[in-house]
């Protein structure tokens, strides 16, 4: 009895440990392969171009932008939303395959910044979930690198716990 | 009455007879796995891939993937690859599924056939093709630009439409050019087949009698592979990812395989048509190994410079680069037959 | 007497149409504005384009004088030789917006009457493609330049 | 929008999710790959800045107005800055109007490296050019990290001055990064405007004679170089431009390829201006101090400013109150919008043009929906 029950739980380990080795490879890959949506919604662009330029490069991480919403795992939210964006948003989200992530950049589509009364703005977790958040006005280029380091990180955790 | 000698003496006979008969098997599988087959193959698309990125990134000043593999980012494909691979698949609602699946599972096929017929070393070759290896190449090679038709008509969207059919407008521009300055090797080789090609390049590369025809037949190849300056049908900055807009996943990863493995194709065969072949002198050591090496540092430097011109050229407009291909690519591809004919007669010496 | 070209161009206006022009000063050097009744307005245009040069349409817009109860819609105009600026204004009662149409004059007020139709629901006979041009296809919420349309509260729904 | 006029016609939604159009949705009809009419369907970012600056005070005025144009904030901020002063009756220290000119042509080259490296990008996936234009951008983002305490949006002028003073101290490195700036040009100029397959792919492409430039109201660099000169920094000078000496830029062709040369030029004369400025600029106060808390006086001002993109005006209405009563921005961008729309109706334009069209406007769609 007690045999049986240690040669399954043996069983189960090995299949456990090979579940785990191959969760951790497709995590790894996932971490270093985040390519996100070529999808501009507001103002912060031209620091997100900074990121992706010469001095921070983006590409570092692996992050390649993507033409096309059928082949990027990341929707990055930049800059402000409006309502008339927001539903655009949301159908480029539902295009795109899972598993997918999201970030919000900016201080608009986190809590509507320097737009706070304005009747056509929208905060991004209203129209889909967020992963990562990176605040400022537009926020920093060194900000945004730690929120990609950020959401490197949680995939790659996400993952390896099985989505 | 057989002697238990006699027994053992057939059993081993026949037992070395069959060593022999899958030793043999085993070395003719050995092109179709290793060199010019899959692993090359494999090895080949990942790792111009990253070099493609490294190189380009470079140019535009930037470091390229440097995280993934810790030197150089040299992992970053094998992590693009592991990622693409547990992407989920999305068919479009009105696209012809059969169809859809098809085009980008075939297209890898096709280009990958092609390569049977190339020769690494003299007895080296998956299918020599029956002494016409340079037609079969070609015809095989031509049902590629089909796979992109059939790619943007299933997934039944307007940008993939347009892509294929500038794939389509684009490979009837590049490869007439391509199969007239073949025929002009052809003609001073005296031969369809490719090993009879290299070797008839002993004296002197074709390079130098045809070189015309070597110009056409690289342009050609640039339009072929969809490179730049040629990518038309795949322009980003136009029409999305062109025929490719829709796919996903690995779909998407071997339509992006596909490409590199067309370009693998053609190239091999400028090498094999130009450039001598397998022909080099002998540096290491055996002279098989020295064949294989010869393909392979001159792919290295093709692929280079190839890579090399998507950093220092924008891409053409599409009645430019098919003006290109019918006003300039075709005339010289027949001035390039004229002078292999007028070689073969009156300089035979040369080949 | 810095004011020489503005002065004049004012004049031209007046003295062409004394009893159109309800208004017509020289606010500072390089701007002009002539307020106008509505239904000569087109008349005038044709007049300031041709014959004194406004050929640059910059924009248009409104403002709403609730107290007043009337919409002011203003065209602001360019002269590309003399390089004044005229601000072309028309006032309309609040309770039946309609103006007419300047595009047939210049046609890039295209835009800027659109917009100024979604933002204070103001008609302009005669314009082309009157619809939506910077709210959401599906905005229901009235007119949002309007003064009695409020914003939302300050926390941000 | 409306239906599809015919089978032989296809109709393209270009965007907001295309690699190359930014913000906007443009439904291009195509026969073939003719481009037949052009649709721009606009209001993907339009946050309502002419009504939330009805709900600011002039002091607080500036954030909203400097989003409308991140790469080109101080542009915008001053136009709006100069309409208040107008009002308000006060002229800003002589310092101060230098100081606004440096940053101004600062801003105004960040906005051209951005405009032609989505040109470059654009007339061709040349992406090496665009991502050299962001390299060279940094330069003069530290500059101004260094001036005014960010990179982007400075909310550094405000209604009397501006907020900090010019340190003294970086000149010498001002003056550096404008010759480093200056080799970077000539780069440019070999490795861009002389390359064959852009000259093929730029030249011709999208023409706007004069006359149609004025009638449509083309804007900024894109109605200079249709060989018209209206540049508001010479018609009406503005601080201290009429101290400055620099020409208006003004191209005879009126392609494409001149519309986005037009931006590169007027960068090499925004080099000179700020070399002029630095060189200039007097000692004294920077700002005269103006209280936020103060009713504005009643009446109106309309101050135009040449911002990167063209002629940008404000026009502040007030009825006494604290904060303005309506505040109308006139942007540069809408006017360049319906050119595009009515370019195909007097030029030949084929859907592999059409990216380099629209980015020889220098698009920003931010400020075209405010």
């Amino acid at each position: 009895m007690s045999e049986n029950v240690s040669s399954s739980s043996k069983r189960t380990n090995f299949l456990g440990l090979i579940k785990r080795i191959y969760r951790s490879v497709i995590g790894w890959g996932w971490k270093y392969s985040l390519w996100p949506i070529h999808f501009v919604t507001g103002c912060c662009c031209p620091e997100f171009m900074q990121v992706a330029g010469p001095r921070y490069d983006m590409e570092r991480f692996g992050m390649l932008p993507m033409a096309g919403a059928r082949q990027a795992d990341v929707m990055v939210i930049i800059g402000v939303l409006t309502r008339k964006m927001a539903k655009r948003v949301k159908m480029l989200w539902e295009q795109m395959p899972e598993p997918k992530f999201s970030v919000a950049i900016g201080a608009c589509p986190i809590g509507k910044g320097p737009f706070y009364d304005s009747y056509s703005v929208v905060r991004a977790d209203e129209i889909i979930p967020i992963d990562v958040y990176i605040p400022g006005c537009p926020p920093r280029p060194e900000t945004m690198l730690q929120g990609f380091m950020l959401l490197q990180k949680k995939v790659q955790k996400k993952l390896m716990e099985g989505i | 009455m057989y002697t238990l000698n006699e027994i053992i003496g057939s059993l081993t006979k026949f037992i070395g007879n069959l060593w022999q008969f899958i030793f043999q098997m085993c070395m003719s599988l050995a092109p179709v796995l290793f060199i010019p087959g899959l692993t090359f193959i494999l090895l080949f698309v990942t790792v111009v891939i990253w070099f493609e990125r490294k190189y380009l990134a470079h140019a535009m000043l930037r470091m390229g993937p440097v995280y993934a593999g810790r030197v150089f980012g040299w992992l970053q494909c094998i992590a693009d690859f592991l990622k693409i691979l547990t992407k989920e698949i999305i068919v479009p609602s009105d696209a012809d599924k059969t169809l859809y699946y098809l085009a980008p599972i075939l297209l890898p096929i096709v280009d990958g056939l092609a390569i049977a017929f190339i020769p690494v070393a003299p007895d080296w070759v998956i299918f020599r093709g029956f002494g016409y290896g340079l037609p079969l190449f070609l015809a095989i090679v031509s049902l590629g630009p089909l796979c992109p038709l059939i790619a943007g008509w299933a997934a039944n969207n307007k940008y993939t439409v347009i892509g294929s059919l500038r794939a389509a407008y684009m490979c009837i521009a590049a490869e007439i050019p391509l199969l007239l300055s073949a025929a002009g090797i052809a003609i001073l080789a005296g031969s369809f087949d490719l090993v009879d090609i290299v070797e008839a390049q002993s004296k002197m590369w074709f390079i130098i009698p045809g070189f015309l025809g070597a110009l056409v037949f690289f342009i050609g190849i640039l339009a072929e592979a969809e490179r730049t300056p040629f990518d038309i049908s795949v322009a980003e900055q136009e029409i999305v990812f062109g025929w490719r807009t829709e796919y996903s996943g690995i779909l998407f990863m071997l339509t992006m395989m596909a490409e590199y493995i067309s370009l693998l194709a053609w190239e091999l065969l400028f090498i094999t048509l130009f450039l001598g072949g397998y022909k080099g002198p002998v540096i290491f050591g055996s002279p098989f190994i020295s064949n294989i090496a010869w393909v392979l540092i001159k792919l290295g430097i093709l692929t280079a410079i190839i890579i090399l011109l998507r950093t220092v050229f924008p891409r053409f407009r599409l009645d430019q680069a098919i003006k290109i291909g019918w006003r300039y690519l075709i005339p010289l591809a027949i001035a390039n037959i004229y002078i292999a004919i007028i070689i073969k007669l009156f300089f035979p010496f040369v080949v | 007497m810095k004011e020489e070209v503005e002065k004049e161009l004012v004049e031209a206006i007046k003295s062409k149409f004394p009893d159109v022009i309800e208004e017509a000063e020289v606010l500072r050097s390089k701007r002009i504005s002539v307020t106008v009744k509505v239904d000569k307005i087109l008349e005038v245009a044709r007049f300031i384009r041709d014959e004194l040069g406004f050929d640059y349409p910059i924009s248009a817009g409104a403002v709403d004088y609730i107290k007043e109860k009337q919409f002011q819609v203003i065209y602001y105009l360019l002269s590309s030789k003399k390089k004044v600026v005229l601000m072309l204004r028309v006032n309309i009662p609040r309770d039946r917006p309609i103006a007419p149409s300047l595009t047939p004059v210049w046609s890039a007020m295209d835009f800027h009457e659109r917009e100024t139709w979604e933002m204070f629901g103001i008609t302009f006979k005669g314009h082309p493609n009157l619809t939506r041009l910077l709210l959401p296809e599906d905005w229901e919420g009235g007119y949002p330049l309007r003064k009695d349309f409020k914003l939302s509260s300050k926390e941000g729904s | 929008m409306s239906e599809e006029p015919s089978k032989r016609v296809m109709r393209i939604s270009w965007g907001p999710q295309h690699p190359m159009s930014g913000q906007i949705r443009i439904l291009v009809d195509t026969d073939g790959e003719r481009v037949l009419n052009i649709i721009p369907d606009l209001g993907f970012t339009h946050r309502a800045i002419e009504k939330i600056l009805e709900n600011r005070n002039v002091v607080q005025g500036v954030v909203p107005v400097e989003r409308m144009v991140m790469v080109d904030t101080a542009n915008n901020a001053l136009a709006y800055v100069r309409a208040v002063e107008e009002l308000l009756g006060i002229e800003p220290p002589k310092r101060a109007q230098y100081i606004r000119v440096i940053i101004c042509e600062v801003c105004r080259i960040l906005s051209h490296l951005y405009g032609f490296g989505l040109g470059a990008e654009s007339g061709g996936g040349y992406p090496a050019v665009f991502l050299w234009s962001t390299a060279d951008r940094e330069p003069f983002l530290d500059l101004m990290e260094r001036i005014t305490g960010t990179r982007w949006s400075y909310s550094f002028f405000v209604p009397g001055g501006v907020y900090r003073d010019f340190p003294d101290k970086i000149k010498d490195k001002f003056l550096k990064t404008l010759s480093y700036f200056e080799k970077r040009l000539e780069t440019y100029r070999r490795a861009w405007f002389e390359n064959k397959i852009f000259e093929a792919r730029a030249k011709n492409v999208g023409v706007l004679k004069p006359e149609d430039a004025i009638r449509l109201g083309a804007a900024g660099p894109s109605l200079r170089s249709s060989g018209v000169s209206l540049d508001v920094r010479k018609n009406e000078p503005y601080e201290a431009y009429d101290e400055i000496d620099f020409k208006v830029v003004t191209l005879p062709e009126g392609d494409s390829y001149a519309r986005l040369f037009a931006r590169y030029l007027e960068m090499v004369e925004s080099v000179k201006i700020i070399r002029q400025a630095i060189e200039n600029m007097p000692s004294g106060p920077y700002r005269k101090s103006v209280s936020p808390f103060k009713r504005l006086p009643k009446g109106e001002a309309y101050a135009r400013v040449e911002a990167a993109r063209g002629e940008l005006g404000v026009h502040i209405i007030s009825d006494g109150g604290f904060k303005p009563y309506r505040v109308k921005i006139t942007s540069p961008t809408l006017r360049n919008l319906y050119v595009l729309s009515q370019l195909p109706k007097i030029s030949d334009i084929l859907l592999a043009d059409l990216p380099v069209i629209m980015y020889s406007f220098d698009p920003w769609y931010l400020d075209a929906d405010r």
